[in-house]
């Protein structure tokens, strides 16, 4: 492992030269740190420490499979019931339901607001998350009013279960350079023989995969999964996807 | 209690749309097991079975004590199947579901009154000492198939299992410890496995074998048969659920016979390597080799 | 000879689980699980903090007074390592399966057995705290553990780590010590017949099995796993070189 | 916190924020005369007086009331006959093993054998009940708790691990050199060897039934409950038992009765660790903010303390000696403190032992 | 079970003088009770059930150990099926107490309740629970099957809408498990003693199809003797039905004469589908 990314179990202490010092921003602790007043800087997870001098940020790199809520994660979630003005959502098996009110759709009125019945997805961010309080939900933007591609899940297609580390991966700007995630695109690409689906990948660890064709999903839906539990790398991700295309055509 | 999530709308009617396609979703045939493992512990009586992401610890263990009064001349044979969190939270200690009651019995139907064990030779001194078996399922993780994953890793325990040898003399009982004499395998007479069937569609007219966890949630209705080697039915239980045409019954019968005969020749042959990994260095060897673990 | 072994630990072993480790040392095995943070019961839900639930399951048998006992010990000392504050009113639920425990060929064990076991107890609180690694629940310290026993041979007084239970059986006295990786100590049992003095030895030993710290841990800690100078593994190096293979395993795309 | 402007009666605010009002009293003194000590008016080191009652009950073979402060707990230990052939797992300790123990452990030979017997066939059963409605977390009728559990648990082994009761004073033996006509018996179960008849065997045991009962909880039970299982042993007179050939029967004297002699004196000696402040949000260690050892902590102490220790020591020869040390719950008890709370656990000994006599 | 079989040998007559294909009588009523939704008394041969059923209606506080529940109360979607059993100490010749915990009565619980569940239209009732509470009075062999058709019986009663009667019988085969004898044959409804001596399966179907909602066999048989066993006891199935039908009707036929419904009413719900 290289020195620039350490490993780091909980409590043990940082040593300085590694803690991002720049001259005007403040200091930003991401997941997996914990502050100690005066100056400790303390992890509580294990795994690798990052640290991003330019944006002056530091935060620990580690996988998981509880998915905790935070603001502005784009999450899956599951309609559990509806009350009189919000629907309660489960993001993550045996947590707390999520509350998700009737309104906070694109141009949803009282009159006209989607129905939307237990069981069925829905695509949002958590507009609210803290420990004491259960998390919020919205399929639109509160400053825009645009839902801007969140919202009820429609159309044939399947949750695939995938760890937070690999859901964060898809999420990446660019998946391939970024989190070494090309196996979407392949598919997509000759090696899939071009295969048409769609996809919508929540930070929870959940991604739908869309398609006309049954078969698709599934080849979809099994390249994620192995990549993601065989921690495949681009070439085995290649070799995946031939066996996959072979087997299912 | 805490129930488990039901699976969205959603992934419910694509494993009925796909499956009318013969597809599921880990792209098996509808008829075809997950990778299955079956593996031994260093103890006599520990076996750990692997069935896709589903895993169950067989351990059996074998005291002296006090026959029931009622049968004097047989000993005490029991499968305690207690489900713990570890499977999934929704399980709490102490508070048996259904899916653990229709387990145990399931197993106790298939292994104890089939007659797989020879009770009667537990029986050390009529009326006052016998052997006291018993096999701890411990399922580690539940994806699924709880049924024929337990019921493999009873049967493998139980034939792995050595209970310490016993001599009578002048009416005297010694038991002897594993470090005086070499411990004695059951007296065994056949090994049923079980095989579940899960229906789905309006028909119930698509049967699948080793069914996940998503598609038992899925299901309409389920099957098991269970059968020795022989081709004698131990036990059939379909216990309700979206009625199903007797003739595929039959047939779900009798592919579940070949699928026994897999298994036990998967037994059979894992009993023996086992059986050669232990033999070289003789018995005391194979003693430290398991203290050094 | 059982102290000489070095422990075995693996990640992920049950699929399912938030988190899960197996580990093996001394002749014990032990698989334990994670799952949490999660809604809590209304029984057991804490306005202000996280409940951390410990189940202990023997490998054959039913829990009996002993395990409740083992829990309580363990639930005690892990609730001191995780950050239960940050998730109040939620639930932290642990449970340890034995799945192998060393035999004392040399007695017919009964089934249930009441008295305390404390050779397997390094072992849960190992197992416990490598799960936990694994599952992410934020922590504020690691914790390893190890077991002690002062013999008695031909009059001399002798510490053994790792006591198998025939050991356990001739002792003098048996120890059980944790220490968080800062050096604290977390949990100390014994029982037997011992001075103050010879505690202090006790101490001295394990906390050179529990908290060797070493400048150069960085490079290749693989070897030092096994060095018998101070007779037992070094089980913070231990702790800190597999968690190191899984996070780079974990983050091979890096 | 309740600044010094508000002033509450001081059950309420205990009752309110328990926490705080300890740390108060903790903190400031009352009076000028007298420091700041704990809301129970003892100072942290100060122990409660503890107060022994023997053979208080009539029917029971031994029996102890045990009073610590409010805790109050009786005990009643009753010895019941078991015939060898009444013990499935009974396995009669053979010579060579003796040897071999004889060697392992010089001096103290067949001890560790003895205790083998005692653990094998459960000769010790300890049982504790707390659901007599002593405190208001026990009510009556409710199935046993986990403190019961760990308390009944902790109490078994220490039995075990202390040696206290010898397998020797339990068994009862046969010989028969002067009663030829047993020799045809059958006894089923004693598996001895060819002379087995020969030489005398065991023919039946003594199984001591330890029962505990939580009269009043205050806090520290298992100080109490520890010293209420010796005392109510030392105290023990079990009739004086014998194997009738022919009837086939173990017979009781009516009027022999033999002590146990039971050995050392174990004590235990608890304590709590009481934080300034309960865990911050941030979680920061347990080391800011000021902390004290509360020896012998009362109930209210013990729902406001993680951390606790229990040692127990026995001083009756010149050394001390400790038998058993519980500490769990906290990081604040280091090597130091434990080293020191041995000169604690002496002086507790010194007063039980005065008690007891 | 040399006994059985010989005897069956000489006069192709079982013990209690039945043929191989013959049902022992079958009795019923039903609206035995006045006061509940809907109720039933059923014997075959020996064994006697009687059934209660309420709802569908409010559920009730949930039990705790898996109180045979039955059919989507997960979700709210559906009503849930609850069954609880009681077996009477008197009900059997040796006086056994069967503890509500006992994992055998708790088996039959979940078993009928799924067999129902799986008839009864439990879509139309949402968030609702339909109890069906069974008393075995006196056993003689083809419990489970007595259950189910009195449970039948009562929901028809109760006015809960289903497809179709679910009847039940038991089979069984002359042939010891051990002896692969092609001679043996099939027995239809077995009695206890029966039960205990020869291979038999429990099995039910929904009303005249071919096609099964409970097949149960708890006894080692050479795989080879299930289909005849099951084929007669499919016919069983139908012949109950029959049975379970006539009862319905005549009951039926005589509110209306005696004027407790109008005409019509107490038959179609049968037929709603």
């Amino acid at each position: 492992m290289s020195n620039d990314r350490p490993l780091v179990l909980p409590g043990e202490t940082i040593d300085l030269s590694l803690i991002p010092s720049h001259p005007k921003n403040p200091l930003r602790l991401g997941p997996g740190l914990r502050h100690i007043p005066p100056s400790d800087i303390v992890p509580t997870a294990a795994g690798e420490l990052i640290t991003n001098p330019v944006k002056n940020s530091m935060w620990v790199e580690y996988n998981s499979n509880r998915y905790i809520p935070s603001q502005n994660d784009i999450i899956l979630a599951q309609i559990l019931r509806s009350t009189s003005d919000f629907y309660l959502c489960s993001l993550a098996p045996h947590t707390p339901p999520a509350t998700l009110p009737h309104l906070a759709f694109e141009g949803a009125t009282k009159k006209t607001r989607p129905v939307l019945l237990p069981g069925q997805l829905v695509y949002a961010r958590v507009s609210l998350a803290n420990a004491h309080m259960d998390p919020e939900l919205e399929c639109v933007h509160a400053s825009t009013g645009k839902a801007d591609g969140l919202g009820p899940i429609t159309g044939t297609g399947c949750i695939f279960d995938v760890s937070l580390g690999f859901a964060r991966r898809l999420l990446m700007a660019r998946p391939a350079q970024d989190g070494g995630l090309a196996v979407l695109e392949m598919l997509g690409g000759e090696e899939g023989g071009g295969m048409a689906f769609e996809t919508a990948v929540g930070r929870n660890g959940r991604v739908w995969v869309g398609s006309a064709s049954a078969r698709t999903v599934v080849v979809v839906g099994r390249a994620l999964q192995e990549t993601d539990r065989g921690r495949l790398g681009v070439e085995g991700q290649r070799r995946l996807v031939k066996k996959l295309v072979r087997e299912m055509s | 209690m805490p129930r488990d999530a039901e699976p969205s709308l959603n992934e419910k009617q694509f494993v009925i749309t796909a499956l009318q396609e013969n597809l599921r979703l880990d792209g098996r045939e509808l008829d075809q097991y997950r990778p299955l493992e079956l593996s031994f512990g260093d103890q006599y009586g520990a076996a750990d079975v692997q069935l896709g992401k589903t895993r169950v610890l067989a351990k059996a263990t074998a005291e002296v004590t006090v026959p029931y009064t009622d049968r004097p001349l047989d000993g005490i044979f029991t499968i305690a199947t207690e489900l713990s969190p570890m499977a999934s939270p929704a399980f709490e200690v102490h508070r048996p579901t259904e899916t653990e009651v229709l387990l145990s019995r399931l197993l106790e139907k298939t292994v104890r009154r089939s007659g797989a064990l020879d009770t009667e030779s537990l029986c050390l001194v009529a009326g006052q000492k016998c052997w006291s078996v018993r096999v701890d399922v411990h399922v580690l993780s539940h994806d699924g198939n709880l049924i024929d994953a337990s019921c493999l890793a009873v049967v493998a325990a139980l034939r792995h299992f050595r209970k310490p040898d016993t001599s009578m003399d002048a009416g005297v009982l010694s038991v002897y410890t594993p470090a005086e004499r070499e411990p004695v395998p059951l007296s065994w007479l056949h090994s049923p496995f079980c095989v579940t069937w899960s229906f789905f569609g309006e028909e119930g007219e698509i049967a699948v074998l080793d069914a996940t966890w998503l598609e038992e949630q899925v299901r309409v209705g389920s099957c098991t048969v269970s059968l020795n080697k022989h081709g004698e039915i131990c036990q059939i239980a379909k216990l309700g659920g979206t009625p199903v045409d007797a003739v595929s019954l039959l047939q779900c019968t009798s592919v579940a016979l070949t699928k026994v005969k897999e298994f036990s020749g998967l037994l059979d042959r894992k009993l023996a390597e086992d059986l050669k990994r232990r033999d070289k260095g003789g018995f005391m060897s194979e003693l430290r080799a398991e203290n050094d673990r | 000879m059982t102290a000489t072994t070095t422990p075995e630990a693996t990640f992920g072993v049950l699929p399912r689980a938030d988190g899960s480790a197996r580990y093996s040392h001394a002749g014990y095995t032990v698989t334990g699980s994670v799952n949490g943070p999660i809604e809590a019961q209304r029984r057991e839900e804490h306005a202000y903090e996280a409940h951390v639930d410990v189940v202990v399951r023997p490998a054959a048998g039913h829990g009996g007074t002993r395990e409740r006992h083992l829990e309580s010990v363990l639930q005690s000392s892990l609730a001191q390592i995780i950050l239960v504050k940050s998730f109040p009113r939620s639930l932290i639920q642990i449970v340890l399966q034995v799945e192998n425990s060393p035999e004392n060929d040399y007695v017919n064990t009964k089934l249930v057995q009441a008295s305390l076991n404390f050779g397997i107890m390094p072992a849960l609180m190992q197992t416990a705290v490598l799960a936990l690694l694994s599952a992410g629940v934020p922590m504020r310290a690691t914790a390893t553990g190890t077991a002690v026993a002062i013999m008695h041979q031909d009059g001399a007084k002798q510490t053994m780590v790792d006591p198998s239970p025939r050991d356990i059986e001739k002792a003098r006295s048996v120890h059980v010590l944790a220490f968080t990786s800062q050096d604290e100590l977390l949990l100390a049992e014994s029982e037997g017949d011992f001075t103050v003095k010879e505690w202090d030895l006790v101490y001295e030993t394990a906390r050179g099995i529990c908290c060797r710290s070493r400048p150069q841990a960085k490079e290749g800690m693989a070897m030092l796993l096994d060095d018998e100078s101070t007779g037992g593994p070094d089980m913070r190096q231990f702790l800190r070189s597999t968690m190191e293979s899984k996070v780079a395993a974990d983050l091979h795309w890096k | 916190m309740a600044g010094p402007t508000i002033s509450l009666p001081a059950p309420i605010f205990a009752k309110i924020s328990p926490h705080p009002f300890l740390v108060r009293s903790l903190t400031r003194s009352t009076a000028a005369d007298h420091p700041p000590c704990r809301a129970n008016g003892r100072a942290t080191q100060e122990l409660r007086p503890v107060r022994f009652n023997a053979t208080s009950l009539s029917h029971a073979h031994g029996s102890a009331l045990v009073r610590l402060g409010d805790t109050t707990v009786l005990c009643g230990v009753r010895g019941e006959l078991l015939p060898v052939e009444r013990i499935p797992q009974f396995r009669p300790v053979d010579k060579e093993e003796l040897r071999q123990q004889g060697e392992n452990n010089n001096g103290n030979c067949g001890d560790a054998i003895g205790r083998g017997e005692l653990r094998d066939y459960d000769l010790l059963v300890p049982n504790i009940e707390l659901a007599t409605g002593s405190a208001p977390q026990f009510l009556p009728g409710v199935p046993p708790t986990t403190l019961a559990q760990t308390l009944s648990t902790r109490v078994y082994s220490l039995l075990h691990s202390t040696g206290l009761v010898q397998a020797g004073d339990l068994k009862i033996w046969y010989s028969p050199k002067e009663q030829r006509r047993g020799e045809d018996v059958e006894m089923g179960g004693t598996g001895d060897k060819e002379d087995g008849d020969e030489e005398e065997r065991p023919v039946a045991y003594w199984v001591l039934y330890i029962d505990l009962l939580f009269v009043s909880f205050d806090g520290n039970p298992f100080d109490v409950a520890w010293a209420a299982v010796v005392a109510a042993l030392r105290d023990t007179r079990l009739p004086v038992a014998r194997w009738d050939p022919d009837r086939e029967v173990v017979v009781c004297s009516k009027t022999e009765r033999r002590r146990l002699n039971v050995r050392g004196l174990p004590v235990a000696c608890s304590a709590a660790v009481f934080m300034e402040k309960e865990q911050s949000e941030a979680g920061a260690g347990p080391r800011e903010g000021g902390h004290w050892l509360l020896l012998d902590p009362d109930r209210l102490e013990e729902t406001l303390c993680k951390e606790v220790i229990t040692m127990v020591v026995d001083c009756s020869d010149d050394e001390t000696r400790i038998k058993s040390l519980e500490k769990q719950g906290g990081t604040l008890l280091g090597r130091e403190l434990i080293r020191g709370y041995a000169g604690i656990a002496e002086r507790r000994w010194k007063e039980v032992r005065t008690a007891m006599e | 079970m040399p006994l059985d079989t010989s005897t069956y040998n000489l006069a192709l007559l079982r013990v209690d003088g039945r043929r191989w294909n013959e049902l022992r009588r079958v009795h019923a009523q039903i609206r035995t009770q006045a006061a509940a939704d809907g109720s039933s008394y059923l014997e075959m041969g020996h064994t006697k059930v009687m059934c209660v059923v309420t709802g569908p209606s409010e559920p009730g506080p949930r039990r705790g150990t898996g109180g045979g529940g039955a059919g989507g109360a997960g979700a709210g979607g559906a009503a849930e099926v609850v069954v609880s059993i009681v077996i009477a100490g008197f009900s059997s010749v040796d006086r056994k107490r069967h503890g509500r915990g006992d994992k055998r009565t708790l088996e039959l619980q979940s078993t009928v309740a799924n067999a129902l569940a799986a008839s009864l239209h439990i879509h139309l009732f949402p968030h609702s629970q339909v109890n069906i509470s069974l008393h075995v009075l006196s056993q003689d062999g083809s419990l489970l099957a007595a259950l189910i058709n009195a449970a039948a019986l009562a929901c028809v009663d109760a006015g809960i809408p289903m497809t179709d009667y679910v009847a039940a019988c038991t089979a069984g085969s002359t042939s010891t498990y051990a002896a692969n004898d092609e001679g043996a044959d099939p027995l239809l409804d077995l009695n206890h003693q029966e039960e205990q001596e020869l291979p038999g399966l429990t099995v039910a179907t929904l009303g005249e199809s071919d096609r099964v909602v409970v097949l149960v066999c708890e006894s080692r048989v050479q795989v080879s003797r299930l289909e005849g066993m099951l084929a007669v006891g499919v016919d069983g199935c139908k012949q109950v039905r029959e049975i379970l039908d006539r009862v319905v009707r005549e009951k039926g036929r005589r509110m209306v004469q005696e004027g407790t419904v109008e005409k019509g009413i107490g038959l179609n719900e049968m037929d709603v589908d």
